[in-house]
C-alpha cells in the first residue's frame, strides 16, 4: 500500500543523463567527425566562404561549427570529455576510499584527537585550488611535459589535498552512530573494531557516502573549472606567444571553457558557450542523481515543524519498505 | 588550546605553499617531477632578512621592480571591501530567505531558484555573470565593469556581486536546512502554545539557537568567498591583493599576498561576529 | 457546575507515508470548571494527539481535523483562524510538556520566558512582568526566585524546570491547563511533589487541568474523573472510585490487571494484555480492543459498541453491558478490589448516539 | 544459600577524576549476587544504578574496587581470549528498544551476532536452526527471522533484544531499565518472559529500574541507591514491611499506588540527607540489622534501627 507520492523526477533524469555521459566517455573519440589535428581550410562552398572560425550549424562537416584555428569543436568535446569524466572519477575514487576508510576508524575511537582536529578546521580553511594552483603552475606550461604524466600528478595531488575534508565528515558521522546503543551491544557480544566499522557502522553510511561520492565528483570538476580559469589546464597548456592564445592538450572540457575564455569580447562566443554549457549539463546531471538518490534514501526524517518553515520537502520519502515475507 | 594549533598550521601551509613555485623543478629529460627542498632554507632566510629589515620587500612587475609596501595598501583595502561586502550580503541573504521570510509564496520561489543556482559549481556562475555582464554592455551601452586596472567604483562593485554568489548560496542552505530543523525542537511548541506569533518565534526564539551555527561555519564561508575572489581578481583584472601572488613566481610577494589575505580574512570574520553581536543586542532583547 | 470543554465526536487523521493515520476516531467528553480529568492510555492511543487538538497546536499539512467540533466557553474552536487561535494560546488554554529537558529554550533566561506571555496577553511593562514573574516562581516553589529569575534552563535541575514551565503555563491565568504527561520524565519523589503542587495551585486558581499519562498510580492521586482511551477512542469514562473499583470495559480490566501492586505479595504471573495495539492506518471492523480482548464476543469483530451508562458520570463502550450479553467475570486482581458503588443504576442504559 | 555468582567489592567509578566537575558516580558499593537470582536495583536518576551495571560488564573501567566473576576478576589486564570469555558470560539488555538493534541488519543477523562472533555454529544450516529456535524462546515466530527492526513495536524490539544476548549462552543477564520505556500492558508480558527464562535456563539478573512495584514484582532481593552509594539491601518483601533508612522510606511514600483510597490518605515522607548529623570520626558503613537485611549506617543509627526492627 506503499503510493509513491510524486514520481522522483531528479533522480530518473539523472540516471539518464549519466548514462548518456558515460557512454560518451566510451565511444566519444571513436564517433568524432575529425581528428584532433585536421583543421578547416579556408574553401568555396557553394557560394559561401567557409573560414575559420566557423560558426556552428552553418556546414554539415563542421556541426558545431570550429574554434580559431579551425580545430572542429565537436571532435574536441568527443576526445575531452573521456579526460573529464575519468580524472574526475579517478580522484573521487581515490580521496573517497582513502577519507572514507580512515574516518569509519578514528570516529570509533573513544577520544578524538585534538591535533586532528585542528589540522582539519586548518585545512578548510584554505581554499583547496590555490594549493593546486600552486603545485601545477610551475610545470603546467612545461613544454615538453608528457601530458599523460601531467593527468596522473593532477588526480594524486587533488585527491591527496582534498582527502582531509572526507576524513572530517565521515568521522563525524561515524562518530555519531558508534555511540549509539546496538554499537554497545555490538562490543558487549565481543565484536572487534572491524566489524563494528563493516557490520554496524558501514552499512548505516552506504547511502550517504554514495550521495557525497557524487558530489565529490561535482566538486572535482568544479576545481578543474576554476584552475583552467587562470590558463591550468589538466594536462598541460601549450602558450602561444605571438596571439597569447592558451590551449589545452587533452581537450579536456573545463580546459576548453578556460581556454576560450578570450572569445567573451569577440563575436565568436560561442566557442566558449558550447563547452561551458556542456560542462553545466555534467554537473547538473551528477547533482540531479545525488539529489534524486537523497529523496530515495531518506527512510525517515526528524519531527515535522511546529512553524510554517516554507521548506516542507516536496517528494514524499519512500520509505524502505522490505519484502513482506508473510 | 586548538586555536593556536590551528593558526600554525595555516602559518606552515602558506610558508610551504609560496615556496613550492620556486622548489618545484621538472626534469626536461626523463620527464618526472621532483620537489627540491634544498633550497627552501635560503628562501625563508632570506625572508626573514627582508622582514628584519623593515620592509616587505620586491616584487617584479613587469619589467621593474618596485617596493611591496609601496603598491600593497591600496590593493589589500580593495580586496577587503570586496570581501567583506560578499560574505556580509551572503549573511543577510542567507538570514532572511534562509528563516525570517522562508514561509512567504514570492520568497518560496526565490528559494526554489537559490536551490537551482546552489547545484552548478561557482565558476561556471562566474562565467555566465561575466559574459552576462558584456551583454548588458552591448545591448545597452551601460559599462557595468571596466577591465581596466584602474576603473575605479566601476572596477569593485560587480565583483562584489561575484564574489558574494558562493557564500550566499552556502549561507541559504546551511540556514533553511537548520531553520527546519530548529523549528522542529520542543521549546518552539511550547512557544507556539503559549500563543506567541512565527515573526517573534522566529526572532526570539529559533535566531539565538541558530546563531550558534552561522559562526560555526563562518570560516567555511569566508574561505570559499577568498576562493572566488582570486578567480574574479583575475577575470575581472581587479587591482587586488591577488596581484601579488599572480604576477610572479618570487616567494616574496607570495608569501606576503597570502599572509594579507589571511589577515583579511581574520578582518571580515571578525567583522561579521561584531555585526551578528550587534543585530543580537539590538533585535534581540536579554 | 459550568462547563468550560464540550468535544463533540472529534476526528483527527494524519497523513503519513504509510498512508493516513486516523489518530482520534471520534471522541466526546465535557470538562467542567475546577476539575481535574485523566486521560488514560497506552502510546498510540491518541491522547497526546486529542490534546494538542484542543489547542490547534499540531502543524496541520500532516495533521487534519476530519470531524466533529470543539467548544470552548461555547465558541467552536475547530473553524478558528491561526491569528484567533493565538489569542487564546497561553492566555485561556495553556500547555505543559512530557520533557522538561527540552521544553524550555536554552537561549533564553527563564524569567524571561515567563514574562514573554505576561507582555502578550496582559501587556504589562517589562519591570511589572518581571516582578510577576518572580512572584509565580515563589508561587510554584523555587527557592530563591529573585536569582532564579536571571538565569537560564540549564542551571535549573529536571523537578525545577518542570516547575518553570508550570509557572509559563499559569501565568496569565488560564481556565484550562492541559498536561501532556507531566511527570513521566521525573523521579518518583519529584513526581509526588509536582502532583502536589498541581493540586493546591488548582485550589487557589481555579484553573481545570486535562492530565495526559499512562501511569494508573498517578491518576488515582491527581484525577477527579478518568477517561480511558483506546485506538483513537475513549472506551470507559467516570469518576475515579468508579473507574478503579467498579471498571467495566475488559480493556480498563486489563490495565488494572498488568500493574503489579506493592501490597500483593503472591508470585503469580501479571494478567498481561497479550498483542500489540491496532495500526491506525487501516483501523479493524467493529471493537478495536477485541483481538486482545480474551472476553470478546462474536459480535465485537462485526459491529462497534455503543456507550452504555452504568451510572450518572460513568460510560462504557462494550458490548459485555448488553442486557443480553453473558455475564463475565473480571480478572483475579481487580476483583479483589472491586466494591458496590451507590451511585450505579441496575441496569446499564444504551446511550443514544452523540454522547 | 546458592553460591556466589558475583562478587563486587568496594567498587568505585568517577568521572573526569582531578578536574572540578569531578563526579563520583559509583562511590564505594559492596555486594553479592547468588546464582539463579535477581538482584533488583532502584534509585533515582543520577544515582548510579545503571553506571554500576555497565561498570559491572566492562563497558566503563572502574577506577577502583573489584567485580568477581565465579571467582575471576573482571577488570585488570585481560588478553582478548579472556575478554572473549567474559562477553559470552555476561550480556545486557538495553531500555530503549528502538535504538539497541541496527536498523540496517535483519532480525537473524542481529540474534545471530553473538553466534558468528564466538563460532557457535558450524554451518549456515545450523545458525539459522538457532536463530529460529530463539525466536521461538522469546515468543516470535519464523517468519519474523529476515523482516528489519522498524516493522516491530517496542514490547517485540525488546525481545530481539533478550533472543539476541541468549544466543551466546550466558549465565548473568544486567537488565538496565528494560521495561521503562514499554506500555504497562507490554512490560507484564516482558516482566513474564524474562521470568520464564531465568526458570528454564538458571539465570542471574541483576534488573536495573526506577520503577519501584514492577522491581519488587520481580526482584528476590533490592538495592537501593543513593548519590553513588548502596544505601539498603533487603530482601524484596523485608524491604517494603520494614524499610530502616530513611531515603528508603522516602522512596516508598512517593510511589503512587493505583488506589484511590490510600492515595487520598497517604502523607508522603521527605528526606533530608543531613538529618543524619554523622560526625567526622564516625564509621558509616553497610551493616546487618537482620540476616539479609543490611542498611548503611552509623553505629548509632544501627542501635536505633535494629530496635525498631521487628
Amino acid at each position: 500500500m506503499n503510493r509513491l507520492f510524486s514520481i522522483n523526477y531528479s533522480l530518473y533524469t539523472g540516471i539518464l543523463l549519466t548514462a548518456i555521459l558515460i557512454f560518451l566517455a566510451i565511444f566519444g573519440p571513436s564517433m568524432a567527425p575529425h581528428t584532433l589535428t585536421e583543421t578547416l581550410r579556408t574553401s568555396y562552398e557553394n557560394g559561401t566562404i567557409l573560414a575559420p572560425p566557423l560558426p556552428p550549424f552553418t556546414s554539415k562537416e563542421f556541426l558545431l561549427g570550429t574554434d580559431r584555428s579551425g580545430y572542429d569543436i565537436l571532435s574536441m568535446i568527443l576526445y575531452g570529455i573521456r579526460y573529464t569524466l575519468f580524472i574526475s572519477f579517478a580522484v573521487t575514487l581515490i580521496k573517497m576510499t582513502t577519507g572514507s576508510l580512515i574516518g569509519l576508524y578514528v570516529g570509533t575511537w573513544k577520544k578524538t584527537p585534538q591535533l586532528l582536529e585542528a589540522f582539519e578546521n586548518a585545512w578548510s580553511y584554505v581554499p583547496l585550488f590555490l594549493i593546486l594552483y600552486f603545485f601545477l603552475g610551475p610545470i603546467t606550461f612545461a613544454e615538453n611535459a608528457d601530458p599523460n604524466v601531467l593527468v596522473f600528478y593532477f588526480i594524486i595531488v587533488a585527491s591527496i589535498v582534498s582527502i582531509p575534508s572526507i576524513v572530517s565528515s565521515v568521522r563525524k558521522k561515524s562518530k555519531e552512530i558508534s555511540t549509539s546503543t546496538f554499537i554497545e551491544a555490538a562490543r558487549l557480544l565481543g565484536a572487534n573494531r572491524h566489524r563494528l566499522v563493516w557490520r554496524h557502522i558501514f552499512p548505516q553510511l552506504k547511502e550517504s557516502l554514495l550521495v557525497m561520492f557524487i558530489l565529490e565528483i561535482v566538486q572535482v570538476i568544479a576545481l578543474m573549472g576554476q584552475l583552467a580559469l587562470m590558463n591550468i589546464f589538466i594536462g598541460g597548456t601549450i602558450y602561444r606567444r605571438d596571439s597569447q592564445i592558451y590551449l589545452s592538450i587533452t581537450k579536456e572540457i573545463s580546459g576548453l571553457v578556460g581556454a576560450a575564455r578570450g572569445n567573451i569580447y569577440s563575436d565568436t562566443t560561442y566557442i566558449l558557450y558550447i563547452p561551458l554549457i556542456l560542462l553545466l549539463i555534467i554537473t547538473s546531471s551528477f547533482s540531479l542523481l545525488a539529489n534524486g538518490l537523497k529523496n530515495r534514501f531518506q527512510s525517515t526524517y526528524q519531527r515535522t515543524p511546529w512553524v510554517k518553515t516554507g521548506f516542507e520537502p516536496r517528494v514524499r520519502p519512500v520509505r524502505k519498505v522490505m519484502k513482506k515475507s508473510e | 588550546m586548538r586555536i593556536i594549533q590551528q593558526a600554525i598550521f595555516i602559518f606552515l601551509l602558506i610558508i610551504l605553499l609560496a615556496a613550492i613555485p620556486s622548489i618545484l623543478i621538472v626534469n626536461p629529460y626523463e620527464l618526472n617531477i621532483y620537489l627540491d627542498f634544498s633550497q627552501l632554507g635560503h628562501l625563508y632566510g632570506q625572508f626573514m632578512k627582508e622582514l628584519a629589515s623593515g620592509s616587505l620587500g620586491t616584487y617584479q612587475l613587469g619589467d621593474q621592480v618596485r617596493f611591496i609596501s609601496a603598491d600593497i595598501k591600496s590593493n589589500f583595502l580593495i580586496s577587503l571591501f570586496t570581501l567583506l561586502i560578499g560574505v556580509l550580503s551572503a549573511v543577510v541573504i542567507g538570514l532572511l530567505f534562509g528563516i525570517f521570510l522562508s514561509r512567504f509564496i514570492v520568497t518560496r520561489f526565490f528559494n526554489m531558484l537559490l536551490n537551482i543556482l546552489s547545484t552548478i559549481p561557482d565558476f561556471i556562475l562566474i562565467v555566465f555573470s561575466l559574459v552576462l555582464a558584456i551583454k548588458i554592455y552591448e545591448v545597452s551601452g551601460v559599462r557595468v565593469i571596466s577591465l581596466r586596472p584602474d576603473g575605479g567604483a566601476l572596477n569593485i562593485w560587480y565583483p562584489m556581486v561575484l564574489t558574494a554568489i558562493a557564500p550566499t548560496l552556502y549561507m541559504f542552505k546551511l540556514l533553511a536546512v537548520q531553520y527546519y530543523q530548529t523549528s522542529g525542537e520542543d521549546y518552539i511548541r511550547t512557544a507556539v502554545s503559549k500563543g506567541m506569533r512565527v515573526n517573534y518565534i522566529n526572532f526570539q526564539h529559533v535566531y539565538k539557537n541558530i546563531e550558534p551555527f552561522i559562526i560555526a561555519d563562518l570560516t567555511k564561508v569566508v574561505s570559499l568567498a577568498i576562493g572566488n575572489l582570486f578567480i574574479i581578481e583575475y577575470l575581472l583584472n581587479v587591482p587586488g591583493i591577488t596581484k601579488f601572488i599572480f604576477q610572479s613566481n618570487q616567494f616574496q610577494p607570495i608569501t606576503i599576498g597570502l599572509f594579507s589575505m589571511l589577515l583579511i580574512s581574520l578582518i571580515v570574520y571578525f567583522s561579521i561576529r561584531l555585526v551578528l553581536y550587534i543585530f543580537k543586542r539590538g533585535f534581540i532583547y536579554e | 457546575m459550568e462547563k468550560i470543554l464540550e468535544v463533540k465526536d472529534l476526528k483527527v487523521s494524519f497523513h503519513v507515508y504509510g498512508g493516513e493515520v486516523q489518530a482520534v476516531r471520534g471522541v466526546s467528553f465535557d470538562l467542567f470548571k475546577g476539575e481535574t480529568l485523566a486521560i488514560v492510555g497506552e502510546s498510540g492511543s491518541g491522547k497526546s494527539v486529542l490534546n494538542q487538538t484542543i489547542m490547534k497546536l499540531i502543524p496541520m499539512p500532516p495533521g487534519k481535523i476530519t470531524g466533529g467540533q470543539i467548544l470552548f466557553h461555547g465558541e467552536d474552536i475547530v473553524h478558528k483562524s491561526d491569528k484567533e487561535m493565538e489569542k487564546i494560546r497561553g492566555k485561556d488554554i495553556s500547555m505543559i510538556f512530557q520533557d522538561p529537558m527540552t521544553s524550555l529554550n536554552p537561549t533564553m533566561k527563564v524569567g524571561h520566558q515567563i514574562m514573554e506571555v505576561l507582555h502578550k496577553h496582559q501587556n504589562m511593562k517589562s519591570s511589572q512582568a518581571k516582578e510577576r514573574a518572580i512572584e509565580l516562581l515563589r508561587l510554584v516553589g523555587i527557592p530563591m526566585p529573585e536569582k532564579r529569575v536571571n538565569q537560564y534552563p540549564h542551571e535549573f535541575s529536571g523537578g525545577m524546570r518542570q516547575r518553570a514551565m508550570i509557572a509559563i503555563a499559569l501565568a496569565a491565568n488560564p481556565s484550562l491547563l492541559i498536561a501532556d504527561e507531566p511527570t513521566t520524565a521525573l523521579d518518583v519523589t519529584i513526581q509526588a511533589q509536582i502532583l502536589e503542587l498541581m493540586k493546591d495551585l488548582q485550589k487557589k486558581m481555579d484553573t481545570s487541568i486535562i492530565f495526559i499519562t499512562h501511569d494508573l498510580g498517578v491518576v488515582a492521586n491527581v484525577a477527579d474523573r478518568v477517561a480511558v482511551m483506546y485506538a483513537g477512542q475513549i472506551v470507559e469514562i467516570g469518576t475515579v472510585d468508579e473507574i478503579f473499583y467498579d471498571p467495566r470495559h475488559p480493556y480498563t480490566w486489563g490495565l488494572l490487571a498488568s500493574m503489579p501492586s506493592l501490597d500483593s505479595d503472591h508470585k503469580a504471573e501479571l494478567a498481561a494484555i497479550p498483542g500489540t495495539p491496532p495500526d491506525l492506518t487501516n483501523p479493524p471492523k467493529g471493537d478495536a480492543f477485541a483481538p486482545r480482548n480474551q472476553y470478546a464476543l462474536a459480535i465485537d469483530f462485526e459491529q462497534e459498541p455503543p456507550m452504555f451508562q452504568v451510572s450518572e458520570t460513568h460510560f462504557a463502550k462494550t458490548w459485555l453491558l448488553h442486557p443480553d450479553a453473558p455475564k463475565v467475570e473480571p480478572p483475579e486482581a481487580v476483583k479483589l478490589k472491586m466494591r458496590k458503588l451507590s451511585s450505579t443504576f441496575e441496569k446499564p442504559i444504551l446511550v443514544k448516539e452523540g454522547k | 544459600m546458592a553460591e556466589k555468582l558475583l562478587e563486587i567489592k568496594h567498587l568505585k567509578q568517577y568521572f573526569n577524576i582531578g578536574r572540578p566537575n569531578q563526579v563520583k558516580a559509583v562511590d564505594d558499593v559492596t555486594f553479592d549476587i547468588y546464582k539463579g537470582e535477581t538482584l533488583g536495583l532502584v534509585g533515582e536518576s543520577g544515582c548510579g544504578k545503571s553506571t554500576t551495571g555497565r561498570t559491572i560488564i566492562r563497558l566503563y573501567d572502574a577506577t577502583g574496587g573489584q567485580v568477581l566473576f565465579n571467582g575471576e576478576n573482571v577488570h585488570g589486564r585481560k588478553s582478548k581470549a579472556e575478554l572473549k570469555k567474559f562477553n559470552r558470560k555476561m550480556q545486557m539488555i538495553f531500555q530503549d528498544p528502538y535504538a539497541s538493534l541496527n536498523p540496517r541488519m535483519t532480525v537473524a543477523d542481529i540474534i545471530a551476532e553473538g553466534i558468528d562472533i564466538h563460532g557457535l555454529a558450524k554451518s549456515k544450516k545450523e545458525r539459522m536452526e538457532r536463530v529460529y529456535e530463539l525466536l521461538e524462546t522469546v515468543g516470535l515466530n519464523k517468519e519474523h527471522a529476515n523482516r528489519y527492526p522498524h516493522e516491530f513495536s517496542g514490547g517485540q524490539r525488546q525481545r530481539i533484544g533478550i533472543a539476541r544476548a541468549l544466543a551466546v549462552e550466558p549465565e548473568f543477564i544486567i537488565a538496565d531499565e528494560p521495561i521503562s520505556a514499554l506500555d504497562v500492558s507490554i512490560q507484564a508480558q516482558v516482566v513474564n518472559l524474562m521470568k520464564r527464562l531465568q526458570r528454564e535456563k538458571g539465570l542471574t539478573y541483576l534488573f536495573i529500574a526506577h520503577d519501584l512495584s514492577m522491581v519488587k514484582y520481580i526482584s528476590d532481593r533490592i538495592g537501593v541507591m543513593y548519590f553513588g552509594k548502596l544505601v539498603e539491601l533487603a530482601p524484596a518483601d523485608d524491604l517494603y514491611q520494614n524499610a530502616m533508612h530513611p531515603y528508603t522510606k522516602s522512596l516508598l511514600s512517593a510511589i503512587p499506588l493505583p488506589d484511590p483510597e490510600s492515595e487520598r490518605t497517604r502523607r508522603r515522607i521527605m528526606y533530608d540527607p543531613s538529618s543524619h548529623h554523622y560526625e567526622e570520626n564516625e564509621k558509616v558503613e553497610m551493616r546487618e540489622i537482620a540476616p539479609g537485611h543490611l542498611v548503611y549506617c552509623s553505629e548509632k543509627e544501627f542501635e536505633q534501627y535494629k530496635a525498631q526492627y521487628k
